[in-house]
């Protein structure tokens, strides 16, 4: 590589850079006919199906809002950013959403691991944050002006477990994914579920990238308890399942919110069957379904989209109530918003914590690769 | 009953870690650095299965068949456009330890790609895979034939290895790859031979995994960080030693997710790594 | 304009992890991938320091690298015997242990859950929660290692570790005890990388296991290789080179989920492009 | 004069093989003592086991009188003995200077940290670089020199050490004459400031022309020493070398 050669790299990477940094200061031009709002979800990595469905019922929302006449008669635009499901990615989006893209509020992130990440950050720099999926106990407690429309796994191990109990399963034993969703379901199950006179026969957990549980089964088949309480994402789910089903375990699996993923129940088919899981009831309307069908090119329909769906119309309703682009104006109005006629829940308002004040569970059963719901 | 059961899912997880390090010891003797490209081939075999048995509709042989070659073929070309450079520039095992990183980290991005990062199963209705009875505990049908398959290539190498001409051309290759071209064996030819069946290999390895679990563009390397272990722990320049290394590691992490939970298996291939480093780095049945 | 802030804060972060990793592995050729652990010691002592007994940052800037040299330490001493590939295995094994027991102790580093909510770094009345002041501090820090690193490779200390580089067996002949040399390369390299570990946790006020994993070691080993072995200053262009032009991709509109994986697929290809054809790296002379 | 490097009995053994067979030597102070043998008779295993290259597996050294058990490369400036290698290992991508500052720079590392290039050093080094010849090349790197200018490198890293023994592992073999000439000089110079040399070597004249005692080896075992003329005509020297 002679004298010339290093010269003419030299210049290739002079221009790279440059090209870098400028593409970056050219975006951040504040053109204000649009309201900005910011997304984060996981697009990339193995929760990415998360993050592409609430994109498309994202979309929908948008052209829906802007065909309404748009907010403080300005059209929305949303920026999607990819968290990647983790904090660190999280924090580096939403610092370029809110210090490049000056959004007036975020919607994001879908993992709990994205938002505790990016809550900080959001929280410093007053912007409203509204989480769409987050449903881990420790988002209470990240901000004031960080809300989220999901209820918490709080309430939902709550439901799980006293549902259990209601139908005389005693005995339980825990598998959980070795994550922050995991382990968080875990604490607040554990808890419930031994407050409510169950007793806990084991609890295991699994590395979320592996999909090997068959050690782990293999112990809880020799222990012949009641139900196994199964808080898994997609793909180690449907190992799971189907390894138990080898094994030929009989006991019930109840699993979480993660579940609610058609996925899962396409590829195991019949060797599904009786599987349960807890999920944030959503009343989605014919035309939602059938708009995302469209957008989607299938039904599949993960409950995030539903409340991603809302959280966006929430978040205009808040910053058409505080009728002006200050962001503690937005916080403000979304703390005392009340909007109903939502496709996630029927009415969401918050309490201090950010949270939803209701949370209506459903259960769904699986059989023959489709779900249904249960009547309580 | 439980630990019959666990018994046979150290029997399964034993001989698909000896598959893999069949394939690898044989790269990994004969061009000295650790090849880690070969989960490459690994994620292209699965992938490759994918797409001919489930989206191609391919039956169920001919698509294993093809899927064999092409991740044979993935290492050849690797070996032919890559390494082949690099080893007659005698770089030093570094810098082909991280042209094949380098390598594999490329593949499973591509990969990703295309497949998308959630994991791929191969079978088109997990109901086809069903359980089999053994005498009490249970295996699903790909994880018996694949040890019934893999024990019978585990002898059909072990004689190829010890047994026939190319294999002492093998052999000859492993021990001295400069004196063995003096003695006029095409070093070159031989490598990528080598590469090819090692690839083919681990193509199997891949689509035993994609059958029997999915999967992920994460799992070349999630698969080769053991396989590098045993290796190591088996001795590199034995062939038993790899086969023995792998059933060692395979109770060992069946036995840590029992006993100490399973969040902790990850860590056990290391913590044995470790240890053979630290008490025979020549591993158990060197040469 | 908050962003370029930003982006240069990462690329003084990891201008400072290429220039430790470049210190141990550039300079005195010691195969190390334990880089990501050092820097996640550094990151989750000052973590654990300010959420639980409330340290300053500053002063987990001082106690952050004499944890993470002590454990250099231990691990120097007990990996001191292996040579090139073994090494690389031991150092391997290290980080896959240090990341599983991190994601797994759950009251001390809190588990998978990570630990949110670290405070920003205050002295006095000053605290550096802007993005510009945390600039000022971060590139201070920056320039600190920078000073340490060609302190060191100016004096006959670093000549020495070249030469280890070079034929280390030769250089025990005339009298030099390489597994000293050695070893406190290797100390000294694990306290620079917790420095930029304690900048990131306070920066991002919140870290997990997923942070410190083997590709970021491959990063780390594609900067140094890229910039020029053995060179701080290709050290550093390398840490400039792949934070910018990445980030630049975020911005080419490629679709979000594609965008991370042809981040990845730009760094495979730049690790068989350079070894095959320049092995050295822009601005280096030196071949490992 | 007092034997300043004597080994009683030594044994070096490769998987059962005896490089060095029970080899009893001793090498007299102040004198150019020549080691000859065919190749493969453990000459550069000697050279090793003496430099602490490699570890001995019986027997033992003494050096000036005291025994050295475990001999360690890093002790050989305590001990005052250094060496060249038959295959050269010089650092090739460090410059010439760098070369010669490594081997008379601080051993201590602690002490390494904080010195700087002192302009003695540079001197020092440089006039070693003109006594081989290598002053111009100074700035080049040590992989890129001729075969003949490394071979001088390395007897310049030898003179910068300026140990009181010094074991030279064929340091003629394939050079120019003019170049011989030369390296013969620096050894006679060497010999005149009462430096003790070892010197492994093939061509007959150089011995005859440099050694004062010759050690000849055959498998690992000593067949003859003595004076040089003396000991070449023996038939059984003669008979190692020509063969039956």
């Amino acid at each position: 590589m002679n004298k010339t050669a290093k010269i003419v790299v030299g210049i290739v990477v002079v221009v790279l850079v440059i090209f870098g940094l400028s593409s970056m200061s050219k975006k951040s031009g504040t053109d204000s006919e649009t309201v900005k709002i910011g997304f984060m979800g996981p697009l990339s990595g193995d929760t990415a199906n998360i993050g592409q469905n609430a994109q498309a019922a994202i979309a929908i929302a948008v052209d829906e809002i802007n065909n309404a006449g748009g907010v403080l008669g300005k059209n929305v635009e949303v920026i999607y950013e990819d968290d990647g499901c983790s904090g660190a990615t999280a924090a580096n989006a939403v610092s370029k959403l809110i210090n490049t893209d000056k959004v007036v509020a975020i919607l994001g992130a879908a993992c709990s691991g994205a938002t505790l990440g990016a809550a900080p950050i959001a929280e410093a720099a007053k912007v409203p944050m509204l989480s769409y999926c987050s449903t881990n106990p420790t988002v209470s407690q990240a901000g004031d002006y960080i809300f989220r429309n999901v209820p918490s796994d709080f309430f939902q191990a709550n439901y799980a477990a006293n549902y259990l109990m209601g139908k005389g399963m005693k005995n339980v034993a825990l598998l959980t994914s070795k994550d922050d969703w995991g382990d968080g379901l875990k604490k607040a199950f554990t808890d419930a579920f031994t407050k409510a006179g169950g007793v806990i026969v084991s609890s295991d957990s699994f590395d979320p990238a592996s999909k090997d549980l068959k050690a782990q089964l293999t112990t809880i088949k020799g222990m012949n308890v009641d139900a196994v309480y199964f808080a898994g994402y997609t793909d180690p789910s449907i190992a799971g399942l189907k390894q138990a089903h080898d094994l030929g375990i009989k006991a019930q699996f109840f699993g979480a919110d993660a579940w609610d993923d058609t996925k899962i129940w396409s590829e195991l088919g019949t060797l599904g069957d009786g599987a349960m899981f807890t999920v944030v009831g959503t009343n989605s309307s014919a035309d939602f379904k059938a708009k995302m069908k469209a957008k989607l090119g299938k039904d599949d329909l993960i409950y995030c989209s539903n409340y991603a769906y809302d959280g966006l119309k929430i978040l205009a309703a808040a910053i058409n109530k505080a009728d002006s682009v200050s962001k503690t104006a937005v916080k403000d109005a979304l703390s005392k918003i009340k909007y109903t006629g939502g496709v996630g829940s029927a009415e969401v308002m918050f309490d201090n914590n950010g949270d939803p004040t209701t949370a209506a569970y459903i259960i769904k059963r699986a059989l023959g690769g489709k779900l249904t719901e249960v009547s309580q | 009953m439980i630990t019959w059961q666990i018994i046979l899912y150290i029997l399964y997880a034993g001989v698909l870690y000896s598959l893999l390090v069949i394939g690898f010891g044989f790269i990994l003797r004969s061009v000295k650095f650790f090849n880690v490209a070969y989960g490459g081939a690994f994620l292209v075999g699965g992938y490759m299965m994918f797409l001919f048995y489930r989206v191609l509709v391919i039956s169920f042989i001919p698509a294993i068949f093809l899927s064999l070659f092409i991740s044979g073929l993935y290492l050849f070309l690797s070996h032919k456009f890559i390494f082949s450079f690099l080893i007659n520039r005698k770089a030093n095992n570094f810098v082909l330890l991280i042209a094949s990183f380098g390598f594999l980290t490329a593949t499973s991005s591509v990969l990703g790609m295309i497949f998308g990062s959630q994991a791929t199963i191969i079978a088109r209705r997990l109901s086809d895979i069903h359980s089999l009875n053994i005498f009490g505990g249970t295996l699903n049908i790909v994880e018996a034939l694949a040890i019934i398959i893999i024990f019978t290539l585990i002898c059909i190498f072990a004689f190829i290895y010890f047994k026939t001409h190319f294999g002492r051309v093998i052999r000859a290759v492993e021990d001295d790859s400069e004196v063995a071209e003096l003695v006029g064996i095409p070093k070159g030819k031989i490598f990528s031979q080598l590469f090819f069946i090692g690839g083919a290999l681990a193509g199997l390895g891949g689509i035993i995994q994609g059958l029997n679990v999915g999967i992920v563009p994460a799992s070349g390397l999630l698969f080769m960080l053991p396989v590098i272990v045993i290796s190591v722990l088996g001795g590199i320049r034995s062939f038993w030693g790899g086969i023995i290394g792998a059933f060692i590691l395979a109770i060992a992490q069946k036995l840590t997710v029992v006993f100490f939970g399973g969040s902790w298996e990850q860590a056990v291939p290391f913590v044995i790594l470790i240890i053979v480093l630290l008490v025979r780095p020549e591993g158990i049945l060197k040469k | 304009m908050e962003y370029i802030f930003h982006i240069t804060i990462l690329i003084s972060i990891y201008g400072i992890l290429a220039l430790a990793q470049n210190l141990v592995m550039g300079s005195a050729g010691l195969l190390t991938i334990a880089g990501a652990a050092f820097y996640g010691i550094g990151a989750y002592t000052a973590a654990i320091l300010a959420t639980a007994f409330g340290f300053n940052i500053f002063t987990t800037l001082i106690i952050a690298p004499i944890v993470a040299g002590l454990i250099a330490l231990g691990i120097g001493i007990s990996f001191a015997r292996f040579r090139d590939d073994y090494f690389l295995l031991a150092t391997l094994g290290f980080l896959m242990i240090f990341n599983t027991v991190v994601r797994n102790w759950e009251n001390v580093t809190g588990g998978s859950f990570g630990i949110a909510g670290i405070p920003k770094p205050h002295i006095f009345s000053l605290t550096f929660d802007t993005p510009f002041s945390f600039l000022v501090l971060a590139l201070i820090v920056l320039f600190i290692v920078i000073g340490i690193c060609y302190f060191i490779s100016r004096s006959s200390f670093g000549r020495v570790l070249n030469a280890i580089r070079e034929d280390e067996d030769a250089l025990k002949i005339f009298g030099y005890k390489t597994s000293t040399y050695k070893l406190m390369v290797f100390v000294i390299g694990a306290m620079l990388s917790s420095l930029g570990g304690v900048l990131l946790a306070s920066y991002i006020t919140f870290i997990d296991a997923n942070l410190f994993t083997v590709n970021e070691s491959i990063l780390l080993w594609a900067m140094i290789i890229l910039g020029g072995i053995a060179k701080n200053r290709g050290a550093l262009l390398g840490a400039l080179l792949l934070i910018t032009i990445p980030e630049a991709l975020r911005f080419f509109g490629f679709p979000n989920e594609i965008a991370g994986l042809m981040r990845q697929c730009i760094y495979g290809l730049l690790l068989v492009f350079l070894m095959l054809y320049r092995p050295k790296g822009i601005l280096g002379q030196y071949k490992l | 004069m007092k034997n300043i490097l004597e080994t009683k009995e030594l044994i070096k053994s490769f998987g059962g093989v005896h490089a060095v067979d029970h080899l009893s030597v001793n090498i007299q102070e102040g004198q150019i003592t020549g080691l000859v043998g065919p190749n493969g008779s453990g000459k550069t295993t000697l050279i090793n086991l003496l430099s602490g290259f490699s570890l001995h597996d019986g027997g033992s050294v003494f050096f000036g009188g005291a025994e050295r058990k475990k001999i360690t490369p890093w002790e050989n400036q305590i001990y005052n003995i250094t060496r060249t290698f038959q295959q050269i290992k010089l650092f090739d991508q460090m410059s010439v200077l760098d070369n010669i500052l490594v081997i008379i720079t601080e051993r201590n590392p602690f002490l390494a940290l904080f010195e700087r290039h002192s302009k003695y050093h540079i001197s020092q080094a440089e006039d070693i670089l003109k006594q081989v010849d290598l002053f111009e090349k100074r700035f080049h790197n040590a992989g890129e020199l001729s075969y003949g200018q490394k071979k001088l490198l390395e007897i310049g890293r030898v003179l910068a050490m300026d140990t009181k023994i010094i074991l030279f592992d064929e340091p003629f073999a394939g050079l120019f004459p003019e170049i011989i000439k030369k390296i013969e000089n620096i050894i006679k110079a060497l010999k005149q400031e009462g430096k003790t040399i070892v010197l492994v070597e093939h061509n007959m004249n150089i011995i005859r022309n440099l050694c004062d005692h010759l050690i000849v080896m055959d498998a690992g075992k000593l067949l003859a020493e003595g004076h040089p003329e003396k000991v070449l005509t023996e038939r059984v020297v003669l008979e190692a070398y020509l063969g039956e």
